[in-house]
Parts: C-alpha cells; structure tokens; sequence
C-alpha cells in the first residue's frame, strides 16, 4: 500500500535511506542527509552505522542534530574523538571501503562534481558558500556518495563555478587518471527524480522519476540533457516508512518543517 | 611554581599578552559548539587587526571576528553555522565585498595541516582532493606567498606515490603544516597549569593546540592539577603546550559546551538577523560586544532565564527539547 | 548482531580463524606491558609458521613466538624486556644464527608506519634518522622486497622539503604504511561488538589495530555495548576496526595490565634462564604452553599465589612493594 | 662537604642529574637514566618534567620503573597517551627545544654517535642489541642528549659496527648537511669522566675526571684519543644529593644494586 500524503522532502529522505544497506557504515551532514540516515537506521537498515565527520560513531540520536558539531551527535556514541579519526576511517580503505556518504551542493554537472564553494568568479564571487567542509575528502575516498539537490537549471549546469567535491571529473577514467581511487556521487536524489551515474562513461542518467513528475520536466529543469531511457517511476513511500520517519527520526519536525 | 610564573590569569590579560596585531591565531570548537567565545570577544574588543586566522569549521566564532573587522587572511574548510546560517553571514559578505583574503582547504587538510604542525614535520600526505580546484585555485597567489615569510610558497604539492601503487595510490597529495603564534581554546576542565580534559568530540582541538607557540585555555572548571590525575588517559593536552589557563564559566557561550550547556538559538537567530545588515550588525556588536566590559556582561544580557533554559540534561549533555527550530 | 554474525568468541577460535602460515601480523603492547600473551601462546599451540612480524618494542610476546619458532621475518624497533633480558635472548639468538630475516627501524618510524596504515596512505613524513644505517642497511634486499608484493620496494625513501626549508627542515624521511593481516590486543575492558577501552598508556596500540584488516581482541571484562556508552570519549579503538572479541582474564600474564595486575617478575626471570639454552627453553616452552590446553593452564601452573602477588594495588593500578629485582 | 663514600653509580647519576635544568622537559629511559631524572627532580631541578616515549608525562613515581613500558610510568601522570604523542613532543620544535634526553649504548664514537643495534656485520652479527627503540628519534629530534657510558676500549671505538643514534655524523657541519636540526649527544658520562662534544668541530674532548682516575687512565680505555687540555676534576656528590639519591629515589635499590 502506498501512502498518497507525503511531501518531497520526506520522498528525498525515503528515497535515500532505501540506498543504504545494512552493514553499510553511514556518513552524515546535516539537514535531509542526517534524516535520511536516521530513517534507513529506523526503516530498512538496522545494523548500520551512523557516523560523523566531527568524529562521533553510532551515536545515540534521540533528537536530530542540527550540525554535526551539535552535542546531540555526542550523546551514547560508540566513541568520541575528532575529525582526523573520522576522515582516516574513509580514507583506510579497510573501513573506507564500507562507507556510504550523503552531500549537498549548490551545483553538479553530468560527472556528479559537486560545488559548494562559489558562484562566479572563485577571487571575486557573485556569491560565496560555506566552502568543502569535509565534502571534497568525502567524495575523494568513499566509493558510494548520495547528493541531495533541488532540480533546478542553475543547480544541474553544464559547467561548475568552481568544482570543490570531485565526482568523476571529466568522464572516462579521468577520475583514476588524476590520482583518485574510484568512488565520489554515484547517485543523485532530488526533488523530482533519482539520477545515477554510469560506472562505465562517468555520466549521469536519470533512473526513476516521482509520480506527477515527467523526463521532460525533469530535462527542462537541468543545463545539461541526460539519458532517460532506462527511466521508471518511483515507488512512493509506504506508510510504514511515513510514519517511522515522522514519528521515530523527527517527531519535532525540525528537518520536516 | 611561583607566582610570577603561574599560568592562571584573566582571559583579558591573556589576550593582552599573547595577541599582536597581524598575528596568526587559531581557535578550536566546531561550528555551534566549544568555540572560545570570551576569548574571541575580548579579541574584538581589544580591537586587534589584520589577523591571521585559521580554522576548519567554525562558525559562530570566525563570523564574529571578521564581522569586527579584525581578520585580514583567512585560511579556512567550512564557514557555516547550522540553522542559523548555512554560509556564515559577515563572512559571506566579506568575500564577496573582497575586503578579506580567503584560502580554501578542505576539513581534512586543515585538519592534517594542524597534526604536521603538532608533529613537527613540514607536511603531511593525504588521497584527497584530486581533480578538486581546492588544488589549482589558490585564494593566495604565489607572489603573494613567496612575499610573506609566514606562510608557505605553495598552497599544497602534489608528488608520484614513491612507493610505487602502494594504497592504490599514484599520487600523493601534501598539505603544508600549520603553526600558528597563538591558539585559543575552551575546554570543560583545565588545571592551573594547563592540562585540560575534553568530554565529548574534541574536533581539532588538541592538534590546533600541540601546532601552537601559545594556548590560552578558557575553562568552565578550573582545578589543582592533583584533580586530573586519576584518570590521565582522558587529558588530551598536557600542560607543555600551554601559556595561560583563564577560569571563565559560559566561556564558549552562545555556543554550546557538552554537558554542561547548549548553544542558545536565541541569540544565534538574533545574530544571523543583524548580521544580515551593516547597521544592524554594528548595533548588535555595540550592545553585546563593546557594550559589555567582560563576558560575564555578555552573560548578564542574556539573562538568567535563557542560561536555564540551555542548561545540559545531566544524562545525555544537552539541553532535552530545546527550542531549536 | 545475530548469533552466527557475533564477534565473541574463543581465543583458540579466533587465532584459527584469522590466521594463516605466511600471515603478517602485529601484537599490541610495550615490552613487559599488556602484550597478548594468550593470543601470543594460542599460535603457538596451533604451531603456525613464517609469520611476517610487525613490532616497536613488543618484548615477550615477540621473543616468546621468534623462540617457538613461529617467525620467518620481524620488522622491529627494539627487542628487550626491562631488567630480565636488555636484549630479547631468542630474538638475540635468532639473529647471530641466522634463522630470522630482520629489518630494523626506530621506535617512531614504526609507529608512524602504523599510523600511516591506520589512515590509508602510503607513508608517513619524519625528520627522524638522516645519517643512521637504518636508513642505509637493508636487512631486506631490495632483491627480496621486489619479489615479495606484500611489502614495499623500498625501506625508507628520502624527499627533498617540497615547502622549502619550513620547519627548518632540507630533506624529509618517509617511512612507508603497514596494513597487517592480522592485530591482535590485550586491553582491560572490550564490549561484544568490539569496541575497547584502555586504561593507561595505548602505546601504539590503536594505531595497529585501524591498520589492520583483522583485530582480535583479548579482555579482562567483556561488557554489554551500553557499559561503555556513557563515556565514549574513553574508548579509543570503535568497533568498526575489529573482527573478534575474546574474554580472557589475565590474557596479558606474564605481562603488566594496569588496574588490573602486573608484570610476574618470578615468571620473567625464569623465562630468561631457560631462553639461554636451546634445550632448556624446549623444555621450558613444553611446560608452559604446549603441555597446557589454553591461556588457564598456564594460570593454574603459576598458581593462585603468584597472581595474588602480582594484583594492582587499587590506588596506583601495579602491585606496590613487589619483589622485581 | 663532599662524601667520601659513593658508588660510580651514584656518580654517574648524579653528574647526570646536574646537567639538568629547572624547566627542562627530561626523556628518561630505563635504569640508570631514571635514576639520574628522577635524582634531578628530587635534587636541583624541581620543576623539570620527567616524561617517557610511552606516552606518559610527569607521572608521579612511586617506585622506579623497570621499563619505560611499567605500570609505574602510568601512576599519577598528567597524561597517559602513546609512542606518537611523546616522539612528536621532541620533534615539534616548540616542545622540543626544551628537551634533554638521557640514553645509552654499545659503542659510542668521536662524534657522538652511537650503536645499540649490532656487533660484527649487521646482516650476520657477532651480538645482536635490542637496536634503536626510540634511540634513534631522539638523537635526531633532542637538542640536548646525555650518552651514560661504560669506559673500555671496546665501547669508545674509532669507528662504530652499526650507526644507530646520530651524533655529529662526522663532524664539521655534516649533521646538518645529513639534514638533522642541530642536537644529538653533547655529553658523555661514564664511570670515569664526564666528556663533552665541542660544538664547533663536533669532536668529543675530556671535560671533567673523577677522584681517583686520571686523564691517562681515560685514554688508555678508549679507541680514540681526545683532546683533555681542558680536563679537571669532577666534583664528587655531596652528602645531600646523596642521601636523597638514595633515600627518595631508589629506596628499593633496584638500580643502585
């Protein structure tokens, strides 16, 4: 049974939790990622492992954190340290390996390189960002990255202003020939679809469409055109996974709104 | 230790002593939590300029110093604040007005540049940032480095993994290392001669402040050094690394400290509102800041009724159900 | 955690499971403190062979396995065990005879290369040991490491500064990561799901142990997850990094476990005398590990009345006033 | 007054422990060492700081540590970290200009520098030492470093089976041209004299002789000769820092014998 009364944010964070597995070791930011990650926690992946760049590992969420350096993410964790031990257990490829991240950004292009740095020129910017945060080292070293985005023109453009978090860069193993291990966005979760990457050209198609949405809406909201033959509808969320996550991952609607 | 020598002292005469202006400072905490903010304040009030600051991500306290003006240079991760402010606000507009000169690393690398400083090597080697223009834009030109002794000729060096494929790695990415004159820090305990103890996450801090020629540590509880030694293995940073020790309680605040209390979202709100305008933000930091003798007034404007109400809950360190939306 | 999924189990398990001959290992601990003896006497038993063997300055446990044989290749800082042996004696003698390949580096060098394998990067920078044959004798040819793709080419490779001369440093050493296949620890408190709590020194201990692919741990207390969630900031090694958690009492003994009991002096010393002699250490090591089951046989062989002597005294954590001369 | 009745233990430690300063942060081994850190602490320099390359610093030591890796070290200290910690503590310039260290070794040359590692060839050796430890780190790390030697000749040698701890390599500007910071061994205290390294020429000469011993006797048990035109005679301990040698820090005589 399907639920009929959801709104987009809860379908963005519904659609990202379905991506994470159990076992899966989850890194959080803030916003929709951290209840995107509580909700997989709570839903369809009960053995994950929620842990932040702060340096915080399975942490006893009882109320959503609004930064990641929010004392709630302290609380009943597994360990406490810092953002050293955090970067280094995705930069070891042993834990690494293991590691499913979820990002924003205010731009991407066709090879899911993010910016969160600047728009216009990076020395004189028309409007500047909170910069990387730990999203360049994220999408350098963990090998399965969720971005979260509005499907906007000015969002999905053809060319970054400045390229902070690199995806697959240009396409066609220039990931790997700069020196990167394989990994970055390999899936994009908006507002109106769910893109993906293609492992083998580094480019983005667009996999499932939410229902009221269509391939031509979503094309007429990107710079770039993308793939949409192999396109289904999404499957909405059900009503047990609204009601966990209303009532179990944020029942004072701080993310919700 | 004598008197003469203790590093007990006011977090005024402490900031008197070790801060110059253009001098290359660092502050430890993590967006909305342990920022130094008595320290910071009294940074602003003791009006130093053209700062050298470095940080990873903190909010609440790098915002506050540019707004004032004080910062020159900033090398930088993350400027945002949580809710309040996604990119910190004065810096925001500082950047794009062009009055501050930024460089751009990632949280890692800030993070590792501080542990270089620490360890006392040149650098150290990281897999990030490959193909990223964190690497081919620098916010200061090679002219502009190779004049300032201070810093480094190169942003980072990218050089061939000398031990072939190693890690699966071809490259190796080199961030220089961070050791910054003075390094402010707050830090639930601390005894009088410098050792602190952290609860919760310490971010960067113990690596910020190994880097350091001088920390000043502000505390929320100062202690004889014999109260720290039961349980050694939880003093992060032992006294060697320390300058001065200043006893002042709610001195992170309006951010938050882990069990003892939580940022306060009204003054966060009331400050992101202000920051949004020149004149209001001049009003605002006339009243809270220059409008106030010590951070105890800071703490007297806010009242007795908002420290209640962020008090930590004494099993989970934060203040249970909160107004934070 | 389902049953079959869980990571307690016995030590005798745990070393069949994650072990092999050939494997490279390392083993926790400082000379006569908290080595993983059970573990330690455990691959004896199951009578492994050519272990590659990562070490600082692992005293009994590395002399106990290089005596029974167990190691074809060590890798080491220092070989030595307090007062009973300034050199380890089997160690010593393996070496003069030929019988073990040994490559030799300092006791930083060999932090920094699990720290660097604990981080997932190829090396570590250090100014330590321009000028020193460490970094000129190769106890492994170049022949041999070429022929061997689980360890690097090179032992050591010198850069030039790429930062000029910052940290007043010309040249840099870089030591080169180990990711072992196996770490195994001692530490006092561990819960079922692997995360450990050390009181106490770590060593190096938590460097090796994210290095690793595997960790097995040894405890004093196995503990509930909840038990150590209340102070998370003392649990230095989370559960990500380990894969078997096996409660054994005095499984560091005859090593030191502080709060818990110390080094047996009684056992050490005789340990020492019957390591001088080829035959008497047979019989030494007949006795004591293979003529027992498992880590209580040895217990039971050294009676209640050594381990009462070697109990922590409660407010220094060792045995005050015990007999080591 | 002097005593008349000391051991060349007692000797050794305390000339050692005179070398030491108020303020200075002291990197103690094992035995002797200790001893002559702890007699510093105890005697003359009451507020220098005893740390190990364990991890532990100005712990409170009850009872002498056998092993830097003893329970002992861990009792009272301000902080209890690891090998990392204590190495970067001397390489880090800020903490480490204030550093002396004590070490020892097999064979010492001209210049300081010293062998722990191997007699004979290093690849088949006639006796195998424990080799470096931390020896090596500090010698290269330590502005200030006290060699405690036994004098024979087969320990003074003209040239070293195994250079473990870097001295002055050899001499004239060659340890820094090797790329160390200035520092390494610049006192030698044995169970006849107290010899320096000249911090020109990086050569070692005779500073001060013990009661009883001459110049000659010195050279007739080393390898090398030395410069003695600037020798005298060493002060023996005093009644003061005798008894509290023995009395407050070894009171259990596990390293006095």
């Amino acid at each position: 049974m399907q639920a009929q009364d959801y709104s987009l944010k809860e379908m963005m964070a519904i659609m990202a939790a379905r991506e994470i597995k159990n076992g899966d070791i989850v890194f959080a930011g803030t916003g929709i990622s951290m209840l995107a990650a509580a909700a997989a926690k709570n839903i369809n992946a009960p053995e994950c492992v929620i842990f932040f760049e702060t340096g915080a590992i399975d942490s006893a969420i009882e109320e959503l954190p609004l930064s990641v350096g929010d004392p709630r993410v302290m609380y009943g964790s597994a360990s406490n340290a810092g953002l050293l031990e955090a970067f280094a257990t995705m930069q070891n490829r042993i834990t690494g390996d293991k590691v499913i991240a979820i990002l924003g950004a205010a731009q991407i292009d066709r090879y899911g390189n993010l910016n969160t740095t600047a728009i216009g020129d990076y020395h004189q910017p028309d409007i500047r960002f909170s910069g990387s945060g730990g999203g360049c080292d994220v999408a350098s070293f963990v090998p399965r990255c969720i971005a979260f985005m509005q499907h906007e023109k000015r969002k999905f453009v053809e060319k970054l202003d400045y390229l902070t978090s690199p995806g697959q860069l240009q396409g066609g193993g220039s990931r790997e020939a700069a020196g990167l291990r394989p990994g970055g966005v390999n899936v994009v979760i908006t507002n109106m679809a769910v893109m993906r990457i293609d492992s083998e050209s580094g480019e983005m198609y667009l996999d499932r469409y939410y229902p009221g949405v269509t391939p031509e809406i979503i094309l007429d909201n990107m710079q770039f055109s993308v793939d949409v033959s192999k396109a289904k509808q999404a499957k909405p969320p059900t009503e047990t996974e609204l009601t966990t996550l209303r009532q179990k991952c944020d029942p004072q609607r701080l993310i919700l709104g | 230790m004598d008197k003469e020598n203790s590093k007990v002292m006011t977090v005024e005469t402490a900031v008197k002593r070790f801060m110059n202006d253009g001098s290359h400072i660092s502050i430890g905490g993590f967006t909305l939590n342990r920022n130094p903010m008595a320290a910071v304040y009294e940074i602003i009030r003791q009006r130093f300029k053209n700062l050298h600051l470095y940080a990873h991500s903190n909010g609440t306290g790098v915002d506050e110093l540019i707004g004032a003006g004080c910062v020159g240079k900033l090398e930088i991760a993350y400027a945002g604040n949580g809710k309040t402010a996604a990119t910190c606000i004065r810096f925001r507009k500082a950047v794009q007005e062009g009055t501050l000169k930024v460089e751009d690393y990632s949280n890692f690398m800030m993070s590792l540049r501080f542990l270089a400083g620490a360890m006392g090597v040149p650098f150290m080697p990281t897999l990030s940032g490959f193909g990223s223009e964190i690497i081919t834009a620098w916010g200061f030109s090679k002219e502009m480095r190779q004049a300032d002794p201070e810093i480094p000729d190169d942003k980072l060096v990218i050089i061939d993994n000398p031990f072939g494929m190693k890690q699966d790695a071809s490259k190796v990415l080199l961030v220089p290392a961070i050791n910054p004159d003075v390094t402010f820090i707050h830090v639930q305990k601390a005894d009088t001669m410098g050792t602190c103890r952290i609860d919760g996450l310490t971010f960067a801090d113990v690596e910020q402040a190994k880097a350091s020629k001088h920390v000043v540590v502000t505390c929320e509880e100062l202690v004889e050094p014999d109260a720290l030694r039961e349980f050694p293995e939880r003093n992060q940073i032992p006294f060697l690394h320390v300058s001065a020790v200043c006893h002042v309680p709610y001195g992170a605040y309006p951010t938050a400290v882990y069990h003892h209390y939580d940022y306060d979202a009204v003054y966060l709100r009331a400050y992101a509102a202000a920051a949004k305008d020149d004149d209001k933000f001049l009003t605002f930091q006339k009243k809270y800041l220059y409008g106030v003798p010590n951070h105890q007034g800071l703490l007297n404007l806010a009242g007795q009724e908002r420290l209640k109400a962020i008090k930590a809950d004494a099993r989970t360190g934060y203040a249970v159900n909160m107004k934070r939306g």
